[in-house]
Protein backbone atom coordinates (compact mmCIF):
# COMPACT_ATOMS: atom_id res chain seq x y z
CA UNK A 1 0.00 0.00 0.00
CA UNK A 2 1.05 3.20 -1.21
CA UNK A 3 1.34 5.40 1.97
CA UNK A 4 1.92 8.48 -0.27
CA UNK A 5 -2.17 8.08 -1.07
CA UNK A 6 -5.02 8.08 0.86
CA UNK A 7 -8.95 7.57 -0.21
CA UNK A 8 -10.99 8.06 2.58
CA UNK A 9 -14.46 8.90 3.78
CA UNK A 10 -13.72 10.22 7.01
CA UNK A 11 -12.53 14.20 7.55
CA UNK A 12 -8.44 14.95 7.65
CA UNK A 13 -6.73 17.33 10.14
CA UNK A 14 -4.68 19.71 7.66
CA UNK A 15 -2.13 20.24 11.10
CA UNK A 16 -1.61 16.39 11.18
CA UNK A 17 -1.20 15.90 8.01
CA UNK A 18 1.67 18.39 7.48
CA UNK A 19 3.37 17.53 11.30
CA UNK A 20 3.87 13.95 9.40
CA UNK A 21 5.15 15.28 6.21
CA UNK A 22 7.66 17.60 8.78
CA UNK A 23 8.38 14.50 11.42
CA UNK A 24 12.35 13.71 11.51
CA UNK A 25 12.24 15.77 8.31
CA UNK A 26 15.04 18.75 9.25
CA UNK A 27 16.63 18.98 5.20
CA UNK A 28 13.48 20.29 3.70
CA UNK A 29 12.78 23.87 4.59
CA UNK A 30 9.41 24.33 2.16
CA UNK A 31 5.94 22.65 2.83
CA UNK A 32 3.09 23.76 0.81
CA UNK A 33 -0.28 22.44 0.99
CA UNK A 34 -3.55 22.60 -1.18
CA UNK A 35 -7.06 22.14 0.36
CA UNK A 36 -9.74 21.89 -1.85
CA UNK A 37 -13.39 22.60 -0.17
CA UNK A 38 -17.06 21.81 -1.29
CA UNK A 39 -17.96 25.71 -2.71
CA UNK A 40 -21.58 26.80 -2.16
CA UNK A 41 -21.72 27.52 -5.64
CA UNK A 42 -20.73 26.09 -9.25
CA UNK A 43 -22.60 27.69 -12.69
CA UNK A 44 -24.84 30.22 -10.51
CA UNK A 45 -26.71 27.38 -9.00
CA UNK A 46 -26.48 27.05 -4.83
CA UNK A 47 -25.06 23.73 -3.90
CA UNK A 48 -25.80 22.59 -0.96
CA UNK A 49 -23.76 18.63 -0.71
CA UNK A 50 -21.96 16.96 -3.49
CA UNK A 51 -21.81 12.78 -3.46
CA UNK A 52 -17.92 12.10 -4.86
CA UNK A 53 -17.69 8.48 -6.64
CA UNK A 54 -14.39 7.00 -7.58
CA UNK A 55 -12.86 3.27 -9.35
CA UNK A 56 -11.17 1.90 -6.64
CA UNK A 57 -7.96 0.60 -7.69
CA UNK A 58 -7.57 2.81 -10.35
CA UNK A 59 -7.77 5.84 -8.09
CA UNK A 60 -4.54 4.67 -6.47
CA UNK A 61 -2.82 3.78 -9.59
CA UNK A 62 -3.08 7.17 -11.49
CA UNK A 63 -2.34 9.22 -8.14
CA UNK A 64 0.75 6.71 -7.86
CA UNK A 65 1.65 7.19 -11.05
CA UNK A 66 1.12 11.53 -10.94
CA UNK A 67 3.10 11.32 -7.83
CA UNK A 68 5.99 9.71 -9.80
CA UNK A 69 5.95 11.90 -12.81
CA UNK A 70 6.15 14.68 -10.10
CA UNK A 71 9.31 13.23 -8.27
CA UNK A 72 10.85 13.25 -11.54
CA UNK A 73 10.26 16.58 -12.58
CA UNK A 74 10.88 18.20 -9.69
CA UNK A 75 13.42 17.89 -6.42
CA UNK A 76 10.47 16.83 -3.82
CA UNK A 77 11.23 15.44 -0.43
CA UNK A 78 8.02 14.13 0.89
CA UNK A 79 4.35 14.16 -0.58
CA UNK A 80 0.88 12.92 0.52
CA UNK A 81 -2.64 12.96 -1.18
CA UNK A 82 -5.73 12.62 0.56
CA UNK A 83 -9.15 12.56 -1.52
CA UNK A 84 -12.45 11.96 0.10
CA UNK A 85 -15.27 10.16 -1.42
CA UNK A 86 -19.41 9.83 -0.07
CA UNK A 87 -21.27 12.01 0.50
CA UNK A 88 -19.85 15.77 1.68
CA UNK A 89 -21.60 19.04 2.74
CA UNK A 90 -20.97 23.00 2.16
CA UNK A 91 -17.04 23.92 2.85
CA UNK A 92 -16.22 20.63 4.06
CA UNK A 93 -13.06 19.28 2.78
CA UNK A 94 -12.50 17.26 -0.43
CA UNK A 95 -8.44 16.82 -1.24
CA UNK A 96 -5.58 17.32 0.63
CA UNK A 97 -1.81 17.96 -1.24
CA UNK A 98 1.48 18.34 0.95
CA UNK A 99 4.88 18.59 -0.40
CA UNK A 100 7.80 19.04 1.29
CA UNK A 101 11.18 20.89 -0.27
CA UNK A 102 14.38 21.87 0.13
CA UNK A 103 13.38 25.09 -2.22
CA UNK A 104 10.28 26.64 -2.31
CA UNK A 105 9.73 26.54 -6.22
CA UNK A 106 9.97 22.90 -6.41
CA UNK A 107 6.69 22.06 -3.47
CA UNK A 108 4.80 25.10 -5.05
CA UNK A 109 5.03 23.25 -8.73
CA UNK A 110 4.81 20.01 -7.94
CA UNK A 111 1.56 20.63 -5.54
CA UNK A 112 0.08 22.25 -8.28
CA UNK A 113 1.01 19.67 -11.09
CA UNK A 114 -0.06 17.47 -8.82
CA UNK A 115 -3.75 18.48 -8.93
CA UNK A 116 -3.67 19.83 -12.25
CA UNK A 117 -3.47 15.94 -13.22
CA UNK A 118 -5.60 14.74 -10.26
CA UNK A 119 -8.20 16.67 -11.76
CA UNK A 120 -7.84 15.16 -15.34
CA UNK A 121 -7.08 11.67 -14.84
CA UNK A 122 -7.63 10.24 -11.62
CA UNK A 123 -11.09 8.77 -11.51
CA UNK A 124 -13.09 10.50 -9.32
CA UNK A 125 -16.90 11.89 -9.88
CA UNK A 126 -18.57 14.76 -8.58
CA UNK A 127 -22.57 14.55 -8.06
CA UNK A 128 -24.31 17.66 -6.89
CA UNK A 129 -27.55 18.32 -4.68
CA UNK A 130 -28.70 21.66 -5.13
CA UNK A 131 -32.61 23.01 -5.47
CA UNK A 132 -32.65 21.96 -8.92
CA UNK A 133 -32.01 18.28 -7.49
CA UNK A 134 -29.31 15.91 -8.32
CA UNK A 135 -26.86 16.28 -11.15
CA UNK A 136 -23.14 15.29 -12.42
CA UNK A 137 -20.61 17.94 -12.38
CA UNK A 138 -19.31 18.52 -15.99
CA UNK A 139 -16.02 18.52 -16.55
CA UNK A 140 -14.41 21.78 -17.16
CA UNK A 141 -12.11 22.43 -20.47
CA UNK A 142 -9.43 24.94 -18.46
CA UNK A 143 -8.87 21.74 -16.60
CA UNK A 144 -7.40 19.92 -19.45
CA UNK A 145 -5.99 22.64 -20.87
CA UNK A 146 -4.15 23.63 -17.53
CA UNK A 147 -2.86 19.96 -17.68
CA UNK A 148 -1.38 20.15 -21.16
CA UNK A 149 0.17 23.37 -19.98
CA UNK A 150 2.70 21.46 -17.50
CA UNK B 1 -14.40 -12.97 -20.59
CA UNK B 2 -13.78 -9.54 -20.07
CA UNK B 3 -14.73 -7.73 -17.06
CA UNK B 4 -16.45 -4.29 -18.07
CA UNK B 5 -17.30 -1.39 -15.77
CA UNK B 6 -19.17 1.42 -15.89
CA UNK B 7 -19.28 4.66 -13.43
CA UNK B 8 -20.67 8.14 -12.58
CA UNK B 9 -23.27 9.46 -15.18
CA UNK B 10 -22.55 6.40 -17.40
CA UNK B 11 -23.52 3.79 -15.06
CA UNK B 12 -26.61 5.67 -14.26
CA UNK B 13 -27.92 6.05 -17.90
CA UNK B 14 -27.02 2.47 -18.65
CA UNK B 15 -28.73 1.34 -15.15
CA UNK B 16 -25.96 -1.03 -14.99
CA UNK B 17 -22.50 -0.75 -13.24
CA UNK B 18 -20.80 -4.17 -14.46
CA UNK B 19 -21.01 -6.87 -17.38
CA UNK B 20 -18.74 -9.68 -18.37
CA UNK B 21 -18.73 -9.95 -22.22
CA UNK B 22 -16.93 -12.88 -24.16
CA UNK B 23 -13.55 -11.88 -25.93
CA UNK B 24 -14.83 -13.70 -28.98
CA UNK B 25 -14.06 -11.46 -32.19
CA UNK B 26 -12.60 -8.11 -29.59
CA UNK B 27 -8.95 -7.41 -29.81
CA UNK B 28 -9.43 -3.65 -29.15
CA UNK B 29 -11.37 -1.08 -26.74
CA UNK B 30 -13.05 0.27 -30.17
CA UNK B 31 -14.07 -3.35 -31.24
CA UNK B 32 -16.01 -3.41 -27.42
CA UNK B 33 -17.13 -0.30 -27.48
CA UNK B 34 -18.62 -1.17 -31.10
CA UNK B 35 -20.12 -4.50 -30.22
CA UNK B 36 -22.13 -2.54 -26.32
CA UNK B 37 -22.96 0.02 -29.22
CA UNK B 38 -24.75 -2.21 -30.80
CA UNK B 39 -26.89 -3.39 -28.04
CA UNK B 40 -29.61 -0.50 -28.66
CA UNK B 41 -29.92 2.87 -29.17
CA UNK B 42 -29.76 4.27 -26.20
CA UNK B 43 -26.16 2.45 -26.15
CA UNK B 44 -25.14 3.55 -29.35
CA UNK B 45 -25.31 7.21 -28.64
CA UNK B 46 -23.57 6.79 -25.43
CA UNK B 47 -20.82 5.04 -26.80
CA UNK B 48 -19.97 6.82 -29.68
CA UNK B 49 -19.90 9.91 -27.41
CA UNK B 50 -16.52 10.83 -28.34
CA UNK B 51 -15.86 12.17 -24.24
CA UNK B 52 -16.55 8.58 -23.46
CA UNK B 53 -13.23 7.81 -21.55
CA UNK B 54 -11.42 4.02 -21.55
CA UNK B 55 -9.26 2.20 -19.18
CA UNK B 56 -7.87 -1.13 -19.16
CA UNK B 57 -6.59 -2.87 -16.03
CA UNK B 58 -6.57 0.63 -14.07
CA UNK B 59 -4.85 2.67 -16.74
CA UNK B 60 -6.11 5.62 -18.88
CA UNK B 61 -6.38 4.09 -22.77
CA UNK B 62 -7.04 5.35 -26.21
CA UNK B 63 -9.55 3.37 -28.65
CA UNK B 64 -6.98 1.24 -30.14
CA UNK B 65 -5.37 -0.09 -26.97
CA UNK B 66 -5.54 -3.78 -27.36
CA UNK B 67 -7.61 -6.04 -25.12
CA UNK B 68 -7.93 -10.07 -24.04
CA UNK B 69 -9.77 -12.44 -21.87
CA UNK B 70 -9.19 -11.38 -18.58
CA UNK B 71 -8.75 -7.94 -18.60
CA UNK B 72 -10.71 -5.40 -16.67
CA UNK B 73 -12.07 -2.21 -19.05
CA UNK B 74 -13.98 0.57 -17.80
CA UNK B 75 -16.00 3.32 -19.04
CA UNK B 76 -16.66 6.77 -17.92
CA UNK B 77 -17.28 10.18 -18.49
CA UNK B 78 -14.35 12.88 -17.91
CA UNK B 79 -13.07 12.84 -14.09
CA UNK B 80 -14.24 15.51 -12.20
CA UNK B 81 -12.53 15.20 -8.66
CA UNK B 82 -10.53 17.61 -6.84
CA UNK C 1 -3.20 48.00 11.45
CA UNK C 2 -3.20 45.50 8.30
CA UNK C 3 -4.64 42.25 9.48
CA UNK C 4 -3.08 40.44 6.60
CA UNK C 5 0.30 40.57 8.27
CA UNK C 6 1.49 39.60 11.64
CA UNK C 7 5.78 40.02 12.29
CA UNK C 8 6.22 37.96 15.59
CA UNK C 9 8.43 36.42 17.71
CA UNK C 10 5.62 33.64 19.00
CA UNK C 11 5.38 30.39 16.86
CA UNK C 12 2.06 30.25 14.68
CA UNK C 13 -0.39 27.62 14.24
CA UNK C 14 -0.84 26.35 10.79
CA UNK C 15 -4.07 24.80 11.77
CA UNK C 16 -5.22 27.76 13.27
CA UNK C 17 -4.36 30.62 10.29
CA UNK C 18 -6.17 28.12 7.91
CA UNK C 19 -9.46 28.13 9.86
CA UNK C 20 -9.42 31.72 10.02
CA UNK C 21 -8.84 32.15 6.36
CA UNK C 22 -11.37 29.76 6.05
CA UNK C 23 -14.39 30.99 8.59
CA UNK C 24 -17.24 32.12 6.99
CA UNK C 25 -15.95 32.12 3.68
CA UNK C 26 -17.85 29.58 1.71
CA UNK C 27 -17.13 30.72 -1.79
CA UNK C 28 -13.55 30.02 -2.00
CA UNK C 29 -12.35 26.22 -2.89
CA UNK C 30 -8.98 26.55 -2.84
CA UNK C 31 -6.53 26.95 0.12
CA UNK C 32 -2.69 27.07 -0.74
CA UNK C 33 -0.49 27.21 2.52
CA UNK C 34 3.29 27.90 2.33
CA UNK C 35 5.38 26.78 5.41
CA UNK C 36 9.00 27.95 5.58
CA UNK C 37 11.00 26.35 8.79
CA UNK C 38 15.01 26.48 9.91
CA UNK C 39 17.06 23.69 8.18
CA UNK C 40 20.00 22.07 9.79
CA UNK C 41 21.18 22.61 6.91
CA UNK C 42 22.77 25.77 4.74
CA UNK C 43 26.07 25.76 2.00
CA UNK C 44 27.28 22.38 3.97
CA UNK C 45 27.62 23.75 7.42
CA UNK C 46 25.36 22.58 10.29
CA UNK C 47 23.33 24.93 11.22
CA UNK C 48 22.20 25.20 15.14
CA UNK C 49 20.00 28.17 15.27
CA UNK C 50 19.44 31.61 13.89
CA UNK C 51 18.18 35.31 14.84
CA UNK C 52 15.97 37.05 12.76
CA UNK C 53 16.35 40.88 12.44
CA UNK C 54 13.82 43.05 10.56
CA UNK C 55 13.05 46.85 9.86
CA UNK C 56 10.19 47.37 11.81
CA UNK C 57 7.57 49.11 9.59
CA UNK C 58 9.39 48.88 6.64
CA UNK C 59 8.64 45.55 6.58
CA UNK C 60 4.74 45.77 7.33
CA UNK C 61 5.10 48.11 4.50
CA UNK C 62 6.58 46.08 1.96
CA UNK C 63 4.50 43.25 2.45
CA UNK C 64 1.35 44.82 2.14
CA UNK C 65 2.46 46.38 -1.10
CA UNK C 66 3.42 42.60 -2.40
CA UNK C 67 -0.10 41.70 -0.78
CA UNK C 68 -1.52 44.80 -3.18
CA UNK C 69 0.24 43.47 -6.37
CA UNK C 70 -0.95 40.12 -6.13
CA UNK C 71 -4.10 40.93 -5.35
CA UNK C 72 -3.86 43.15 -8.87
CA UNK C 73 -2.51 40.22 -10.99
CA UNK C 74 -4.62 37.10 -9.46
CA UNK C 75 -8.39 36.91 -8.34
CA UNK C 76 -7.36 36.08 -4.74
CA UNK C 77 -9.62 36.05 -1.60
CA UNK C 78 -8.28 36.01 1.61
CA UNK C 79 -4.48 36.66 2.54
CA UNK C 80 -2.07 36.19 5.36
CA UNK C 81 1.28 37.01 5.88
CA UNK C 82 3.20 35.38 9.20
CA UNK C 83 6.87 36.04 9.77
CA UNK C 84 9.18 35.46 13.01
CA UNK C 85 11.82 37.54 13.82
CA UNK C 86 14.41 36.39 17.27
CA UNK C 87 16.06 33.51 17.55
CA UNK C 88 15.03 30.39 15.87
CA UNK C 89 15.75 26.58 16.86
CA UNK C 90 16.33 23.79 13.83
CA UNK C 91 12.80 22.69 12.50
CA UNK C 92 11.09 25.73 13.85
CA UNK C 93 8.14 27.65 11.50
CA UNK C 94 9.96 30.98 10.08
CA UNK C 95 7.27 32.17 7.35
CA UNK C 96 3.58 31.53 6.75
CA UNK C 97 1.72 32.41 3.76
CA UNK C 98 -2.05 31.66 3.05
CA UNK C 99 -3.90 32.67 -0.14
CA UNK C 100 -7.33 31.58 -0.22
CA UNK C 101 -9.45 31.58 -3.62
CA UNK C 102 -12.28 30.26 -6.39
CA UNK C 103 -9.77 28.85 -9.06
CA UNK C 104 -6.79 27.00 -7.67
CA UNK C 105 -4.52 28.52 -10.04
CA UNK C 106 -4.82 31.89 -8.51
CA UNK C 107 -3.83 30.98 -4.97
CA UNK C 108 -0.94 28.88 -6.14
CA UNK C 109 0.58 31.53 -8.29
CA UNK C 110 -0.27 34.51 -5.55
CA UNK C 111 0.94 32.52 -2.82
CA UNK C 112 4.60 31.96 -4.67
CA UNK C 113 4.59 35.40 -6.10
CA UNK C 114 4.37 36.73 -2.16
CA UNK C 115 6.99 34.25 -1.28
CA UNK C 116 9.44 35.44 -4.05
CA UNK C 117 9.00 39.19 -3.48
CA UNK C 118 9.05 38.68 0.46
CA UNK C 119 12.76 37.14 -0.14
CA UNK C 120 14.00 39.86 -1.92
CA UNK C 121 12.27 42.68 -0.79
CA UNK C 122 11.03 42.50 2.85
CA UNK C 123 13.55 43.72 5.10
CA UNK C 124 14.62 40.71 7.01
CA UNK C 125 17.98 39.79 7.88
CA UNK C 126 18.74 36.18 9.11
CA UNK C 127 22.43 35.19 11.56
CA UNK C 128 23.28 31.89 11.57
CA UNK C 129 24.62 29.99 14.17
CA UNK C 130 26.85 26.64 13.63
CA UNK C 131 30.02 25.24 14.81
CA UNK C 132 32.18 27.89 12.99
CA UNK C 133 30.55 30.58 15.04
CA UNK C 134 27.63 33.12 13.80
CA UNK C 135 27.41 34.61 10.52
CA UNK C 136 25.32 36.73 8.89
CA UNK C 137 23.57 34.86 5.47
CA UNK C 138 24.40 35.69 2.36
CA UNK C 139 21.34 36.77 -0.13
CA UNK C 140 20.82 34.25 -3.41
CA UNK C 141 21.08 35.49 -6.48
CA UNK C 142 18.67 32.65 -7.43
CA UNK C 143 15.95 34.68 -5.68
CA UNK C 144 16.69 37.69 -6.87
CA UNK C 145 16.47 35.43 -10.39
CA UNK C 146 13.43 34.19 -9.74
CA UNK C 147 11.91 37.37 -8.29
CA UNK C 148 12.09 39.14 -11.83
CA UNK C 149 10.41 36.29 -13.71
CA UNK C 150 7.08 37.47 -12.45
CA UNK D 1 18.32 66.77 9.84
CA UNK D 2 17.72 62.98 8.15
CA UNK D 3 17.47 60.24 10.32
CA UNK D 4 19.82 57.45 8.99
CA UNK D 5 19.51 53.84 10.17
CA UNK D 6 21.42 50.76 9.56
CA UNK D 7 21.08 46.81 9.60
CA UNK D 8 22.06 43.26 9.81
CA UNK D 9 25.53 43.26 8.92
CA UNK D 10 25.97 46.55 8.34
CA UNK D 11 24.79 47.95 11.45
CA UNK D 12 27.72 45.53 13.21
CA UNK D 13 30.86 46.78 10.65
CA UNK D 14 29.44 50.48 11.70
CA UNK D 15 29.07 49.85 14.95
CA UNK D 16 26.02 51.69 14.84
CA UNK D 17 22.52 51.29 14.44
CA UNK D 18 21.07 54.89 14.04
CA UNK D 19 22.44 58.58 13.15
CA UNK D 20 21.64 62.23 12.78
CA UNK D 21 22.64 63.75 9.91
CA UNK D 22 22.69 67.16 8.65
CA UNK D 23 20.72 67.75 5.60
CA UNK D 24 22.86 70.25 3.98
CA UNK D 25 24.44 70.10 0.51
CA UNK D 26 22.30 66.69 0.53
CA UNK D 27 19.74 66.24 -2.39
CA UNK D 28 19.91 62.71 -2.95
CA UNK D 29 20.74 58.97 -1.54
CA UNK D 30 23.91 59.43 -2.85
CA UNK D 31 24.65 62.15 -1.53
CA UNK D 32 23.99 60.86 1.67
CA UNK D 33 26.27 58.00 0.83
CA UNK D 34 28.96 59.94 -0.47
CA UNK D 35 29.45 62.10 2.91
CA UNK D 36 29.09 59.16 4.83
CA UNK D 37 32.08 57.37 3.11
CA UNK D 38 33.72 59.94 3.48
CA UNK D 39 33.90 59.50 7.43
CA UNK D 40 37.08 56.95 7.54
CA UNK D 41 38.47 54.42 5.12
CA UNK D 42 36.10 51.57 6.52
CA UNK D 43 33.11 53.57 5.94
CA UNK D 44 34.19 54.53 2.61
CA UNK D 45 34.52 51.13 1.29
CA UNK D 46 30.80 49.50 3.70
CA UNK D 47 29.09 52.72 1.87
CA UNK D 48 31.10 52.15 -2.13
CA UNK D 49 29.58 48.35 -1.82
CA UNK D 50 27.32 48.70 -5.22
CA UNK D 51 25.22 45.69 -3.31
CA UNK D 52 23.99 47.82 -0.36
CA UNK D 53 20.65 48.21 -0.58
CA UNK D 54 18.52 52.04 0.54
CA UNK D 55 15.38 52.97 1.64
CA UNK D 56 13.38 56.17 2.26
CA UNK D 57 10.83 56.35 4.43
CA UNK D 58 10.36 52.88 4.41
CA UNK D 59 10.33 52.55 0.66
CA UNK D 60 13.25 50.37 -1.07
CA UNK D 61 14.58 53.43 -3.65
CA UNK D 62 17.52 54.38 -5.87
CA UNK D 63 20.69 56.17 -5.43
CA UNK D 64 19.04 59.57 -7.33
CA UNK D 65 16.17 59.62 -5.00
CA UNK D 66 15.66 62.95 -3.48
CA UNK D 67 15.69 63.36 0.31
CA UNK D 68 14.85 66.00 2.40
CA UNK D 69 14.79 66.97 6.28
CA UNK D 70 12.70 64.86 8.22
CA UNK D 71 13.36 61.58 6.03
CA UNK D 72 14.14 58.67 7.72
CA UNK D 73 16.85 56.99 5.48
CA UNK D 74 18.02 52.98 6.00
CA UNK D 75 21.05 51.36 4.69
CA UNK D 76 21.13 47.71 4.79
CA UNK D 77 22.71 44.50 3.35
CA UNK D 78 20.51 42.43 0.67
CA UNK D 79 17.73 40.83 2.04
CA UNK D 80 17.34 37.05 3.82
CA UNK D 81 14.11 36.55 5.56
CA UNK D 82 11.93 34.24 4.43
Amino acid sequence: MNQEISIQTADFSLADEVALLEQNNPIDGAVVTFTGRVRNNNNGQNVSSLTLEHYSGMTEKSLSKIIIDAKTRWNIGRVKVIHRIGELSIGEQIVFVGVTSKHRHDAFAANEFIMDFLKVQAPFWKKERSEQGESWLDAKVTDDTKAKKW
Amino acid sequence: MIKVVFFAALREQLACSELMVSSENITTVADLKHQLANKNEQWQSLFNNSSLLSAVNHDMVDNDQAIKSGDEVAFFPPVTGG
